[in-house]
């Protein structure tokens, strides 16, 4: 009974739901903050992504003609849960993740959802940018997995294990480095941030997937994309910082964490103009084969 | 020495089949066409339950073995029925008797033939049954072209179109090649064991890696491994059963028997286990690119087959016990969803008249029991939790990781997310959005009733098991994986987690994960919907858009042409074309000396020359 | 390039004054004014497009009797020239198909003064709404066709 | 199979209604047509019916980007037909707005490039410049948008101190040439988006009667300003700029060339702006019978005017070419062949301007 | 500068932005709304005709009064109004004009109160003894009676009174 | 109970006020006011000071924008524009065109003004307005999304033509 409460706990406040979309939209503001501050203005609010959630939450929605209701409806809310899910399960301080050997693979999948829940939020929405958007974002995360599956796996065979919390322990090596490299290049990508946001370049096809969606299906969704940047500094976290043991520590490193992909996805930001589909491919293929390919080598050598 | 008709069980499901093909020839002038499907599946269901039966005596890796009669003292007919044969048999015996199920009303409106194809669809799951059951490898052989030959016809099935008969030609040539391999192997086998009874350690002893290559190179071709695969395409002229039987059960499931049956046979892993692995990810890779750049449907289902096939070679060929079992869970799961694939694009076919996705769209309002169990087998395929595809990606992953083999699991990771695009694209194309034009004024119409129990009871299959696999990893995996000589040591649990401790959890999160987002997305849409009759227009910029302007399948796939250009440049085809045009050339002025020469030595020479071309080409 | 050459303006008038319907220039300020009520424009536009002279537009201007003024205004240069002539029965030849933008400035023409050009290839209203007729810009035309004739009544 | 995919005519990359159907093949560009006319608003039948002074406040508003040539060229039309000679004070007035205005034009073009290829910091930096020529702008006219400066005869306000306009313009030069300028094109990222991308040749440009810096990114040497010199422009010693690319990275050099030109131009205006009257009669006009035809350099390039005159009170007749007119047809050249990405700024760089088009 | 320098300097110079309400100083020939002294206007209808949009009009209906009507909302902000007004009655004073719900807040009238001419009697608005050294050159006290007359008695007084002299030159 | 019911509509009323997302149309303008709703969000106005966002589709939008005249190509568009952004919504209409076709008043090609065919909540005046009162204008029509003044929440529609 005790281990379903602390699942409940885990799923909807630590490291779930109610903490994590705090500190998401925390980081949200914070990224918006950081751009209008290297552009020398002044940026929205604190509180701004909260508000801008709970006004889509009391907006009437409107579903376009000719698409699957239930799916409109569903896509956001999978979207959500299933990264919600990916969030409980890894071992994030003071967190009760329930560990198993394989939940990296689980971890895995689950980051996946998202980006499927898009693409199929494109299709079915019936709008023909949202359509250009979901080939868009099914090429580009084919691009972007290069390096980041190879990050990962490549430091599953060197710490040869599969569960999350035995490789936040593992010993840390020039694999490491090199696979962090590698994360960190796929992250920008996965967050369709500039210079990678080409499944929502505004410029060329407006909002891409989500161009129909509104009201709170858009929020939830929303809502996802700030838990998403949160699984992602958690899984970097997790896989590339170590653990002390002592939760405080912990937590301020996990913070840390937070505020160095910030700055990092900013600063990529902020600095650059959007690629196109073609040359970001062959940036991922080449440059992010290549990290790839280094990592996997040391870590198999290794 | 015959002492009774039915010497053993092991015989039992063969015998059925076989009989039922029998009595369709002998009853065809009585029945109607609905009548000899009808006799078709029962035959086919007594022999699924005379599969069963078998279950309990193989249990813990036993075996029966089995002799039917003696022919010449040494090439008996006996039957050595382990686990491994179990599995295929039930596998082949229980698709097999779906989709008959389904051609009851499939091929009800088929104007001549059917007794032909009942009878050949009974042989062909019957030659199945006797490949998986012989002890010998002469007989092996023997089953091995009788579904090359089965299918041939089957594909070749309305022989009066000519690309029904050029694939046909295609497929015959491909595998039947490749075959020799086989019959070279077994020859060479021979040569050195003196027996061709594969249980004999004299057999084992006498793997060499040249043995090893044909016979994984025969598996190759049936199995449809790159780049061996380029007759999976020709092949979907075939009636839409042929093509799920091919697909699912019988014809490319005899390669992963092959190569299963060679742990049997002796350790060839060391020989070939790197060379198959090299292969199963570049067949998952190629299979599921080129299935990108489909638009007709059954083309991209034959492209995925290769994919999911590279799946299986690839448990195979990690070699461990969980890497064998992932690869037969995977066997019998994607027998389950791509059987159902293959159905459902029958019911689209049949009423639709097409089958190109360009031309779909829309069939949702149409087709919902269609609709809804295609999506059941295409999120299987897709590896989405809570269906068999999950726990079979899972198992081979796990598998892979176990083993040390990230480069595997990266390719499998990356394919299956391919894998879930083109199945998106194609689920989007064909049942959502706007009715295409081309439908217009086309009386579309839900599948027959045995259809939809055909396609319903594979689909309700994939997520039963997909929920508890351990109720087919325990009973029908494990002997399996033990009549091959390995330990079992896999505990698997419900969601296909396996098990340490904890799982359990896990599986009950994903349920109440879909639970909560099913409940959330409900009240969300009450809470926040519009007033009725407020459907609002989609945002084109102010202006609509050309009729029936949309995104097709084809523009998916021109996108994943950009982005995998090199690989569509190194298509094999071509090559296999022309050596099969040259060997035609070839055979055509042999035949015509041999005509002149009046001489049955040529046509061995015949032979003879094709394979050595066969093994020049392995080497 | 053309204009790199110098420009021998005494020949290109004779030139254009032997062009069929030609009358005589005169030097304004603005450049030089030819008023060909019958000018052949084709020939013109073949001198003007061997001189490298550049179509900078047409303008339109209501003439009496349906008829439509329409001039052609060229320049190279420092170098301008302007053809006044005019329409036929409401129609007049179209230079579409040698010079791209005479093009858009023949649909203009076509929807703001109802010259029919015979040749062009696309004559559809470029500025003109649906509800309105073409050659609403002459006084002799109603503007509005009214919301039961539609865009297919326009056409017409 | 090519699919249509609309771009307007509601859409981010436009900052005013037009639409652009593109048929694509996959994510290339097959073929594209234009379709104008959604903000079509009759200024040339208006004008027929406004007198000589109301009709100049209505041409300004033909375009609010370029609003002072309209209203310059229109005035110029008419002192032609009255043979009207304005002021040496008025003529360099009417050129300091005229270069100003290109400026904020050229800036603001720059800034929605930059953010049509995603790179918002460029946008705002440009944007933030942009502020200090509509100060200036402002402080001139009265005015951010649409300055009312001109009339028949002369200009309606004075630069009463000149000179103090002057440090700013050189600050403003100082940061095009090193924020400005360096941020287009030392980015790699943004130099990948412009260079070789929208392709106009030089045959084409000639054929689709291009003007303006997109043909002078093609290499043709059109301009109003050094081929008719009007104005102040002959004895300010204007300098035309050309670039040989022909692609979207040309036009921007030619514009970022331009934009210190017209700073050379404003501020050796400024210094040597005459003393002198504003206009050359007070009160209403009266212009007789005639007709007459100018050429001026919009920020966009040549802009026509056609005025003719029956000798009442109001125009007979006038026309008005914007350069757009002509431009715009020529992406149906550009786009072919081209990602479909690269079409937002595609269509940005021949700096569309649809109520110059439209009217 | 490259890009990073650029962004290194906004973010240690601060922001560049202005509060809502912290406005940016407007120049001092901003064009805003535009005011009339009702006192000033002599309804010579300049105004009126200069305005392209037609934003100001004039209702002479009424009785007393003659109403000049200007909507906020239609003008243009062109200024030639001011421009051309005789009597300086227009002014622009770069008042911004208000933002809100309400458009009849953007609706002004004024009226331009008629009197009877002093020598005939008849409706007629006189010239503001503001305006009279515009009008008439030097203000004497003949002309603070002309500019009290209806237009029509004007020119009778003006004709006399060239004709008076006219006379009383002939007479000396 | 009521607390709560109160808490979150105060919550919702400070969100509509706080996060004013727009969506612009050009009817048919000069583009006058369009390239002064440009540099709002640009470094000297930034309007994200008060959270507002200028957003791709009607559907993600508070607030529609609109400046210029309503020409006749384009009253169709903005109609159904209109309808496809979900309540609550509010129209600001920018510039003198919107509220009486300014100079253009007259073309036979212009079908203006704005409120013939939709209601207009707020109206910036000016030639065209500088950006500051556009933000003003924003921020007031945010504030009667909040208060549920807007003509949407009221149910007020305009008389059919």
């Amino acid at each position: 009974m005790t281990e379903i409460l602390s699942l409940i706990v885990g799923f909807l406040i630590w490291p779930g739901l109610i903490v994590a979309a705090a500190l998401g939209f925390f980081y949200m503001w914070l990224m918006r903050k950081l751009t209008a501050r290297m552009q020398g203005r002044k940026g929205p609010p604190f509180y701004q992504p909260f508000f801008d959630f709970v006004k889509l939450v009391g907006k009437r929605s409107l579903v376009p003609r000719d698409s699957s209701r239930v799916l409109f409806f569903l896509l956001p809310f999978i979207s959500l849960t299933s990264t919600v899910f990916g969030l409980m399960i890894l071992p994030l301080p003071g967190s009760a993740a329930p560990s198993f050997s394989g939940d990296l693979v689980l971890l895995l999948y689950l980051m996946e959802m998202p980006v499927l829940c898009d693409v199929l939020a494109g299709f079915v929405s019936r709008s023909i940018y949202g359509q250009v958007s979901a080939m868009r974002e099914a090429v580009m995360s084919l691009a972007y997995s290069v390096p980041l599956l190879a990050s990962v796996i490549a430091l599953a065979q060197a710490a040869d294990t599969f569960r999350l919390a035995e490789l936040h322990t593992a010993p840390f090596g020039l694999v490491t480095v090199i696979a962090f490299i590698a994360f960190a290049m796929a992250i920008p990508a996965r967050l369709k941030s500039n210079p990678f946001s080409i499944p929502n370049a505004e410029h060329e096809i407006g909002h891409g997937a989500h161009m129909e969606y509104n009201g709170l299906p858009l929020a939830v969704f929303e809502l996802s994309h700030a838990l998403e940047l949160m699984l992602l500094i958690g899984t970097l976290y997790v896989l590339f910082l170590p653990g002390t043991g002592h939760v405080a520590t912990d937590a301020l490193v996990y913070l840390a964490a937070g505020f160095a992909v910030v700055a990092l996805v900013v600063f990529a930001k902020v600095s650059t103009a959007r690629f196109t589909v073609k040359s970001a491919l062959r940036f991922y293929w080449l440059w992010g084969g290549l990290a790839a390919g280094a990592a996997m080598v040391v870590a198999i050598v290794s | 020495m015959i002492t009774t008709l039915l010497p053993s069980p092991a015989f039992w499901p063969t015998a059925l089949l076989f009989g039922g093909a029998i009595l369709e020839v002998l009853l065809a002038g009585f029945l109607s066409s609905r009548g000899k499907g009808w006799l078709a599946f029962i035959a086919t269901a007594a022999a699924l339950a005379a599969s069963f039966a078998l279950l309990p005596a193989v249990q813990g890796g036993a075996h029966l073995e089995a002799t039917a009669f003696l022919w010449d003292g040494g090439a008996p007919l006996t039957y050595y029925v382990d686990g491994l044969s179990v599995l295929f048999m039930i596998m082949g015996t229980a698709l097999g008797a779906l989709i008959l199920m389904f051609s009851i009303g499939y091929m009800a409106d088929e104007p001549s033939g059917t007794t032909r194809f009942f009878f050949l669809m009974l042989i062909f799951i019957g030659g199945l049954t006797l490949l998986v059951g012989a002890q010998s490898l002469l007989m092996t052989y023997f089953a091995w072209e009788l579904i090359g030959l089965c299918s041939y016809f089957l594909v070749g099935f309305w022989y009066a179109r000519q690309e029904a008969t050029d694939g046909a030609r295609k497929v015959l040539l491909i595998t039947h090649i490749a075959g020799f391999g086989f019959m070279a192997a077994i020859l060479m086998i021979y040569a050195q064991a003196g027996t061709f009874i594969w249980s004999d350690p004299k057999v084992a002893a006498s793997l060499s890696t040249t043995i090893v290559i044909l016979l994984l190179v025969a598996s190759m071709a049936k199995s449809v491994l790159f780049p061996l695969h380029t007759w999976i395409p020709e092949a979907m002229n075939a009636p839409t059963p042929v093509s799920a039987l091919l697909h699912s059960a019988c014809y490319v499931k005899a390669g992963v028997y092959l190569i299963a049956r060679m742990y049997a046979i002796g350790d060839w892993h060391p020989a070939g286990g790197a060379f198959l692995l090299v292969v199963a990810c570049l067949t998952m890779i190629v299979g599921v690119v080129f299935a990108l750049a489909q638009t007709d449907l059954k083309r991209l289902l034959a492209f995925h087959t290769v994919s999911q096939l590279g799946y299986i070679a690839a448990g195979l060929a990690i070699g461990t016990d969980l890497g064998v079992a992932a690869a037969l869970y995977y066997t019998i799961s994607h027998a389950l969803f791509k059987g159902t694939l293959f159905l459902c694009a029958g019911s689209i076919q049949h009423a639709t008249g097409t089958r190109d996705l360009r031309e779909l769209g829309g069939l949702y309002s149409k087709m919902p029991v269609t609709t809804w169990v295609w999506l059941i087998a295409a999120a299987a395929i897709s590896g989405v939790p809570l269906t068999t595809g999950f726990v079979a990606k899972w198992l081979l992953l796990s598998a892979a990781l176990d083993d040390g083999q990230a480069v595997v699991v990266m390719v499998a990771w990356f394919v299956s997310i391919l894998t879930a695009f083109s199945f998106m694209k194609a689920t989007v194309s064909a049942f959502y959005g706007d009715p295409s034009p081309s439908l217009a004024g086309k009386h579309i119409h839900e599948a027959t009733p045995t259809m939809q129990v055909g396609m319903g009871i594979t689909a309700v299959l994939c997520v039963v098991f997909g929920i508890a696999p351990q109720f087919l990893m325990d009973p029908v995996i494990a002997p399996a994986v033990e009549g091959l000589g390995f330990n079992w040591q896999i505990a698997t649990s419900w969601g296909g987690v396996l098990t340490r401790a904890g799982s359990i959890d896990v599986s009950l999160g994903a349920i109440g994960v879909i639970v909560f987002s099913v409940v959330a997305a409900f009240g969300a849409y009450q809470l926040t919907r519009s007033r009725p009759g407020t459907a609002v227009n989609v945002f084109t910029g102010g202006e609509s858009l050309p009729e029936g302007d949309r995104l097709s399948a084809t523009d998916f796939a021109e996108m994943a042409e950009v982005a995998f250009e090199p690989v569509y440049k190194t298509d094999p085809d071509p090559l296999w074309l022309r050596f099969g045009s040259w060997l035609g050339a070839v055979a055509g002025k042999v035949g015509q000396t041999a005509l002149w020469a009046e001489d049955k030595f040529i046509a061995v020479t015949l032979a003879g020359a094709a394979v050595l071309c066969v093994w020049i080409l392995a080497l | 390039m053309a204009s790199e050459t110098d420009l021998n303006m005494n020949a290109l008038r004779e030139r254009l004054e032997s062009l069929r319907g030609a009358t005589s220039f005169e030097e304004r300020c603005d450049g030089v004014w030819m008023e060909a009520p019958d000018l052949d424009v084709e020939a013109m536009m073949r001198e003007m497009n061997a001189e490298g002279f550049r179509l900078a537009t047409m303008t339109g201007r209501q003439a009496p009797e349906g008829e439509t003024t329409i001039m052609y205004h060229f320049n190279r240069g420092p170098h301008l020239l302007h053809f006044k002539t005019r329409s036929h029965g409401g129609s007049h030849p179209s230079l579409a198909l040698v010079s791209h933008p005479a093009s858009w400035c023949e649909r203009e023409l076509h929807d703001f003064f109802a010259v029919k050009f015979d040749g062009h290839p696309n004559l559809v209203p470029l500025f003109r709404p649906a509800c309105l007729n073409e050659g609403f810009f002459r006084d002799d035309i109603t503007p509005e066709n009214g919301p039961e004739n539609g865009p297919e009544a326009s056409q017409a | 199979m090519p699919y249509q995919i609309p771009i307007g005519p509601f859409h981010p990359a436009l900052e005013e209604p037009y639409k652009l159907s593109f048929n694509c093949v996959a994510d290339t560009v097959d073929k594209v047509s234009v379709d104008v006319g959604f903000s079509f608003r009759g200024i040339e039948i208006l004008a027929q019916k406004r007198e000589w002074l109301p009709a100049i406040t209505l041409v300004e508003r033909v375009c609010g980007i370029c609003s002072n040539v309209h209203a310059t060229s229109f005035c110029m039309a008419a002192e032609r037909i009255a043979g009207i000679e304005i002021p040496k004070r008025a003529q360099y007035i009417r050129t300091i707005m005229g270069e100003l205005e290109r400026m904020h034009s050229h800036l603001l073009w720059a800034g929605l490039a930059a953010e049509f290829m995603g790179y918002e910091t460029a946008f705002m930096e440009v944007f933030n410049l942009r502020e200090t020529i509509m100060d200036m702008l402002e402080s001139i006219s009265g005015n951010r948008v649409n300055y009312g400066m001109n009339r028949i005869g002369g200009v309606n306000r004075d630069i009463p101190d000149p000179l103090q306009y002057v440090s700013t313009l050189e600050t403003a030069a100082k940061t095009l040439e090193k924020v400005v300028i360096p941020a287009f094109m030392d980015n790699p990222t943004a130099r990948s988006r412009m260079g070789g991308v929208g392709i106009l040749t030089k045959e084409d440009a000639i054929a689709w009667g291009t003007v303006g810096p997109v043909a002078r990114a093609s290499g043709l040497a059109i301009d109003v300003r050094s081929d008719l010199p009007y104005l102040a422009y002959e004895e300010l010693g204007f300098r035309i700029v050309t670039q040989e690319s022909c692609d979207v990275q040309a036009r921007v050099v030619v514009r970022a060339l331009e934009l210190l030109e017209s700073i050379r131009l404003i501020i050796a205006a400024l210094k040597g702006l005459p003393a002198g009257p504003l206009r050359a009669f007070e009160g209403l006009p009266t212009i007789p019978a005639g007709e007459a035809t100018t050429y001026c350099e919009a920020p966009r390039g040549e802009v026509f005017y056609y005025v003719a005159s029956d000798g009442s009170d109001k125009p007979a007749r006038v026309r008005i070419r914007t350069p757009s007119f002509v431009n715009i047809p020529a992406l149906e050249a550009m786009m072919p062949g081209q990602q479909f990405a690269n079409t937002s700024l595609i269509q940005a760089s021949v700096d569309p301007c649809l109520s110059c088009t439209d009217r | 500068m490259s890009i990073f320098s650029i962004l290194r300097h906004n973010l240690g110079h601060g922001s560049r932005t202005r509060k809502p309400d912290d406005l940016p100083p407007r120049a001092a020939p901003f064009r805003g709304l535009i005011e009339q002294d009702p006192t000033l206007c002599t309804g010579c209808r300049n105004c009126s005709y200069v305005c392209s949009p037609k934003a100001i009009q004039f209702d002479d209906t009424g009785e007393l009064a003659l109403e000049w009507a200007y909507a906020a909302d239609q003008c243009c902000f062109c200024g030639l109004c001011v421009m051309y007004c005789p009597t300086q009655a227009l002014s622009n004073n770069g008042v911004l004009p208000q933002v809100g719900h309400d458009q009849s807040a953007l609706h002004f009238t004024n009226e331009v109160p008629y009197h009877s001419c002093i020598s005939c009697g008849t409706q007629m608005i006189p010239i503001p003894a503001q305006a009279a050294a515009k009008f008439f050159g030097e203000v004497t006290e003949n002309t603070e009676e002309l500019r009290l007359m209806c237009h029509e008695c004007r020119r009778r007084a003006a004709s006399e009174k060239i004709r008076d002299a006219f006379i009383t030159g002939e007479k000396s | 109970m009521g607390v709560l019911t109160k808490l979150f509509s105060s919550l919702m009323a400070t969100s509509r006020r706080k996060s004013p997302w727009i969506y612009t149309i050009n009817s048919g303008s000069c583009n006058g006011c369009d390239i002064e709703i440009g540099p709002c969000i640009s470094p000297r106005y930034d309007a994200e000071q008060i959270g507002m966002l200028r957003h791709a589709s009607p559907k993600h939008a508070d607030i529609l924008v609109v400046t210029g005249a309503v020409s006749k190509r384009i009253k169709p568009a903005l109609l159904d524009i209109y309808s496809q952004m979900p309540s609550p919504k509010a129209v600001v209409a920018v510039g003198s065109c919107p509220a009486s076709c300014n100079v253009f008043a007259g073309s036979p090609v212009l079908d203006g003004p704005l409120d013939k065919f939709i209601p207009v909540d707020i109206w910036v005046p000016g030639c065209p307005p500088r950006p500051q009162l556009i933000i003003d204008g924003i921020a007031k029509a945010a504030q009667m999304l909040a208060d549920g003044q807007t003509a949407d929440q009221l149910g007020k529609k305009v008389a059919a033509e």
